[in-house]
């Protein structure tokens, strides 16, 4: 398959992107609900415009109702939403949760896939446990207890955790922490007893809890795939996940790239246009190039997604630190070359480096991703 | 016993009776310190002690000469008084721009009748002295300022707007480059001196994306400026400007090359238990970097003590230290992940982590950005032609 | 069965019967490639079988027309036979900068006469080409080139000095940019055509750090040069070279991203055994880079065959790709450690990893700077203002 | 102590950086043994007049004949081989083996010293086993033999082996290859039986041998220091050795930094110098910062390593680390801003490039200090 999107993807391209552009804005979303200090840290409004248009549903089987569109699609939809800086839960709920669902049963998927594609839910994932991304390691526990499970833990960076109607968590079933296998995937409502939230507000004005599970007692059919079942089903909620913030970072990248390109053409010093000068002018291109490289590495992992290679793990994680890189360069040289002006909360590129803070930690930051790209290398 | 081992008898004598203990303790916010002014309050009773000893003595500006408040110290002396305020932990018992900034301006440039009066009066923490250097389209390239002070006879009316002024909106009175020639870019720039309080001025303060700052805006609409105060020449003020903002790189760059030069590796393991393999020699490349720069750091003060520096290298360090530093603090965000991306959480204290880490970002831009830093160091270090 | 399946059976038939076993080996060197030319001699009777039976169906230049020397296939035909080729790892029939080079400026500039004449010996393989660009003074400012050629009514006579004329002393006929108008910098070069062996031409190895290169330093002495022998315009020669240079860029840049874009690491660990857990960490840092421009010069070369690459995207591709290999070539230097300095060893094969290194700088300055990449890339693709 | 020069240093610095520039210059010393492959790779002629200068003994004590003098001053010299990059065994010779020699009893240091100060003699050590500097790790085993002992192993990068009279062998004595204790350093002649040497070039013309030792009978008295407390003097010789080739790297990094200045100042292209380029006058301030600060660390480890301080060792591996980093940036800077002619052998740039690679690999390079620092930071 040629590496750049298709016709059709064009077009959705296009459509996503005008449609971000107008009700996903910096200044109708990201900044009307942090200045209202909004709990949820989006807008279930815009959230059910995301259903109109079809967003949702975007990685959901036709099926259940939905586009069964693939990753490169989904990542389309990431990117106008990255950047735009456009606050939603659409990470979480429909590439995630969405991911994990659908390796859920009939009756499971019946339950949650309309909720998602109508934009009346939002659903969170539960894997960290700590302050970095260690998905290899899962501590919180289900013990069996009657026809269900009995669910103790702690969940850190549950993102739009405290707004979900259910969140899907990592628990462990049986075995050592460090195992791999022995992992369950179960689909947990909102209003179970046991379950308590510390809700924060992280960087960028978006939403977390950490999650505690005390003697939760979950149905049977909570189960997400089959007890002990559930690294399979993780991996593929994770490369999901990791390609998905991937994209989201490209639009990061761009946006706060041609943000600072555009203020280069604007801005005068010592009598000429900042643009003019050499030296930012080489930064400016290598920044170009770091970010056009970051792009073509994430739509290249997300053909691989979509296509079920199994080099999609290797490229996911080149993908998330190759553009957690990337997008951290172009908020970086962003700020600077806006100089004082870019630290001013009045000003967007501030924002851009905020966000791409918190997305660079999602998933797994950079460091990881490269560790595990060596790992997967054999060195 | 030598005169300055007798001084330093005395001075440590002097210190344990009027320094009380709590003032003594670490600095942690910048109410600890009293800044002075017209509207200044101490913030406790050991406060008001410690800064009217010291000013009773000369000591809020110990080196400057006793008749504009200060204790006629020679370097020498001074230099024993800071050792012996470090011994004991002493705060400073009074902090101010007109200290650090218009002080060294004026023992330079101003006229007697100045002296007497401004020195005193910082010396005596009566006035509080803001600067207004920085305009909106004037960022690096400071000489491009449009403020203008129109001459009528024996005033100016100044009108136009200033940014980043620090406490502005705490200040008594603001020194401040005013353009009174349109015709000669650097020749056509007065270093003013007025009160906050003549009608036509006014303050707002700027929110930055690490949140609250002491960073104004201040605006001036038809402010009426006497033609007496100035410092310099009138339309000679970049000179004043010059020798200032020289003063204040080689305060900034030596400042905190110390804590800039701290490894941070070992801290970050101790906070956070284990440490992602890539991750620990990425700290380990940093530690490097930063335990050299604090080698640097402690050769360049060296060499300013004796006048071997290089009368550029504070542009060097600036632009080292802070570039330096912004990597620490990106390092110290990714060891602690999630757990500091909070911004308003108790866990950390207000997202301090997150604002301290966004803060650093300012470094390489005020006092100078790091392009400025490198155009300068290319030109007048190593000489290079044009621009 | 479609016309190109036949076509497909069609080459592999051919291909079977014609191209030998020892022709399907991997080339490891300079000569296992035929380059034609009057001096030239087969390293073997295959070679030679190989050459004339792919020269004869017009396969050395099989996108070529018919009247030219080549096999006037369609762009799916040569992509056909590219891929049979491949399929069986047939080496190219004949190398050379005729083929890549002055041929497709001919094919775009040329005169039918010309045509006709130079294009069948390049195709036949029976004239020997290299280019005379860079000159000691015009590195990448090339325009600027002093080889000046007078008008003599019927001929120039050409004096000056070029460099970096790779096989210059191998080659026939030299492609050449001379300057004919010293008024006009851009509108005053001629690309003139002539032979090596006209009396004042002379040439002198350049030897590189990283030791022989077939680069050469070529000298022009009072050279005639016949007043027909030009490509285009006289005067416009810049935009036949602007032509050539576009078009070396996107070869150079789509050339060997996959070769660029592939991790080292686990052969580095395979090679050396025990990786240093900090240098394991910076080769996990350099393989995400690599394979995301693995991904990069896939996507490139997808967009450059229908048409939808950015003009000036090969500069970043250049600009990328050489300096990645750049610093895969320090991190292969860095595992190997001592081994590797090697400079002359039979272990290191005559120093081949340390030369590699070495030879590896060049690729950020050759075919244009990596400054130059960057600005085209600023003025070009980011539409940035001034120079 | 102040870290700069004292007077007498930059009395010093001035004499050594005069008679460096005249009799140790690229082109009557470097090119001139080159070119003529010579198999010491260094002229014994210059070596004499070191001694001449007293350069050869300064580290040696006063009462063995020497200047008494530090590392400091040791520094001072090897800054101005480097900026000249004047190939002599002064590092392997005055400084590591000499270091050892320092730890040796009376008839020792009566055997070899004199030779040392009076340029008769060069030595070497022979330290590496294996591709990378891993002295924590000695296999090379010296088993007791009659009064004696008897040596066997293999060691690598022995630089100017060949031509050495003496070269100082650590090795094994006891415990496992692996173990801190159980190793001695012994002064081994020339003239041995079993021992031998495969003599190879290095990239920067230096030659080096991989030495073999084959049941080596050695004398008692070949031992220096104590049976079994090697690693001690071993340490000792490891940190002269990193702060000395720290100091020869600054020397290198200056000389290619001021040659591409220079450079700059000169060359034209489109119209202008090229030194007027912002983007190369910004790369250009870069990295003399960074070299700035490569010195100032080197002074201070030079210092910390005359006043015998324990925070030496870890401001060697500091030294050597961030040398490694400014000097590798001084000389790929040098080549490329040099354009096309910097690849040539025609010009001294690239002997540049040669020889720092050479040097950043001795005494373990920049990955390897890192890590120690790391290590010695306890993370």
């Amino acid at each position: 398959m040629p590496l750049y999107h298709t016709d059709d993807q064009t077009m959705l391209s296009d459509t996503v992107g005008q449609f971000m552009a107008e009700e996903g804005a910096i200044a109708k979303q990201l900044r009307h609900w942090r200045d209202r200090d909004c709990k949820d840290g989006f807008g279930h409004a815009l959230w059910k415009q995301f259903a109109e248009m079809g967003f949702t549903g975007i990685l959901v089987g036709e099926d259940d109702g939905g586009l069964g569109m693939g990753h490169v699609e989904a990542g389309i939809v990431l990117e106008e939403i990255g950047r735009n800086l456009t606050p939603s839960p659409f990470l979480t709920s429909a590439v995630l949760a969405g991911t994990a669902l659908q390796h859920g049963s009939d009756d499971l998927r019946g339950r949650w896939m309309p909720g998602l594609v109508s934009g009346e839910s939002v659903f969170a994932v539960a894997i960290d446990e700590g302050a970095k991304h260690r998905p290899e390691r899962i501590r919180t526990r289900a013990e069996k207890s009657g026809n269900g499970f009995r669910l103790s833990g702690r969940k850190d960076f549950v993102v739009y955790g405290g707004s979900a109607d259910m969140i899907v968590v990592a628990a462990r079933t049986s075995g050592a922490d460090d195992d791999a296998e022995g992992i369950t995937l179960f689909a947990v409502p909102k209003d179970v007893a046991g379950m308590s939230h510390d809700a924060v507000r992280l960087v960028d004005s978006s939403m977390a809890t950490h999650t505690t599970f005390d003697n939760v007692e979950l149905d049977g059919d909570a189960v997400i795939g089959e007890v002990d079942g559930g690294r399979e089903i993780l991996n593929k909620v994770l490369m999901a996940g990791r390609v998905g913030a991937a994209a989201e970072g490209v639009g990061v990248a761009r946006g706060a790239m041609d943000m600072t390109v555009d203020y280069l053409k604007q801005r005068k010093q010592f009598g000429k246009l900042i643009g003019e000068f050499q030296a930012l002018q080489h930064r400016a291109a290598h920044l170009y190039s770091e970010v056009e490289i970051a792009r073509a590495v994430t739509i290249k992992a997300q053909q691989l997604l979509d296509a079920g290679s199994e080099k999609a793990d290797l490229m996911a994680s080149v993908a998330k630190a190759k553009v957690g890189k990337a997008a951290g360069l172009a908020v970086k040289e962003g700020v600077q070359m806006h100089g004082g002006i870019g630290m001013t909360d009045e000003y967007d590129i501030g924002l851009y480096m905020k966000r791409d803070r918190a997305l660079a930690e999602f998933m797994g930051d950079v460091y990881y991703h490269a560790g595990r790209v060596a790992e997967m290398s054999g060195y | 016993m030598s005169d300055l081992d007798t001084f330093r008898a005395e001075t440590r004598a002097w210190l344990e009776a009027n320094c009380p203990p709590e003032m003594r303790e670490p600095v942690r916010d910048d109410q600890d310190v009293y800044w002075g002014g017209r509207k200044a309050t101490f913030k406790n009773d050991a406060q008001k002690a410690w800064f009217e000893a010291c000013r009773d003595k000369g000591y809020t500006v110990p080196a400057w000469p006793k008749e504009y408040g200060g204790a006629g110290l020679s370097p020498a002396e001074a230099k024993v008084l800071r050792e012996e305020m470090a011994r004991i932990g002493a705060r400073p018992p009074l902090s101010s721009f007109g200290i650090w900034m218009l002080g060294p301006a004026l023992l330079h440039f101003g006229t007697e009748e100045q002296k007497k009066k401004y020195l005193n009066e910082i010396a005596r923490g009566e006035i509080r002295w803001c600067q207004g250097y920085s305009e909106p389209g004037s960022g690096s390239d400071l000489v491009s300022l449009q403020t203008f002070g129109e001459d009528k006879g024996d005033h100016w009316v100044v009108n136009g707007q200033k940014i980043w002024t620090s406490y502005a909106d705490k200040a008594d009175w603001i020194f401040c480059l005013v353009r009174t020639d349109k015709n000669d870019k650097y020749r056509g720039i007065t270093f003013m001196l007025f009160d906050m309080e003549t009608p036509g001025v006014s303050t707002k303060p700027i929110l930055l994306i690490s949140g609250n700052s002491p960073f104004c805006e201040t605006f001036f609409d038809d402010v009426k400026v006497p033609k007496d105060q100035y410092v310099g020449e009138i339309n000679r003020g970049w000179d004043v400007a010059k020798y200032l903002l020289g003063h204040e790189r080689e305060m900034i760059s030596g400042a905190d090359s110390s804590e800039r030069g701290a490894g941070i590796g070992a801290m970050l393991k101790r906070q956070t238990g284990e440490l992602d393999p890539v991750l620990r020699a990425e700290l380990a490349m940093f530690d490097v970097d930063a335990l050299a720069f604090s080698a640097m750091g402690e050769k360049f003060l060296d060499e300013v003590k004796v006048g071997k520096a290089h009368p550029a290298q504070p542009n060097m360090m600036k632009y080292a230290g802070t570039e330096l530093n912004k990597r620490r603090h990106e390092l110290i965000m990714a060891a602690g992940g999630s757990a500091v991306l909070e911004w308003e959480s108790e866990e950390t204290d207000g997202g301090k982590p997150a604002r301290s880490w966004l803060r650093t970002k300012a470094n390489s831009i005020e006092g100078g950005t790091s392009e400025v830093m490198l155009n300068v160091i290319s030109k007048r270090i190593l000489e290079l032609p044009g621009a």
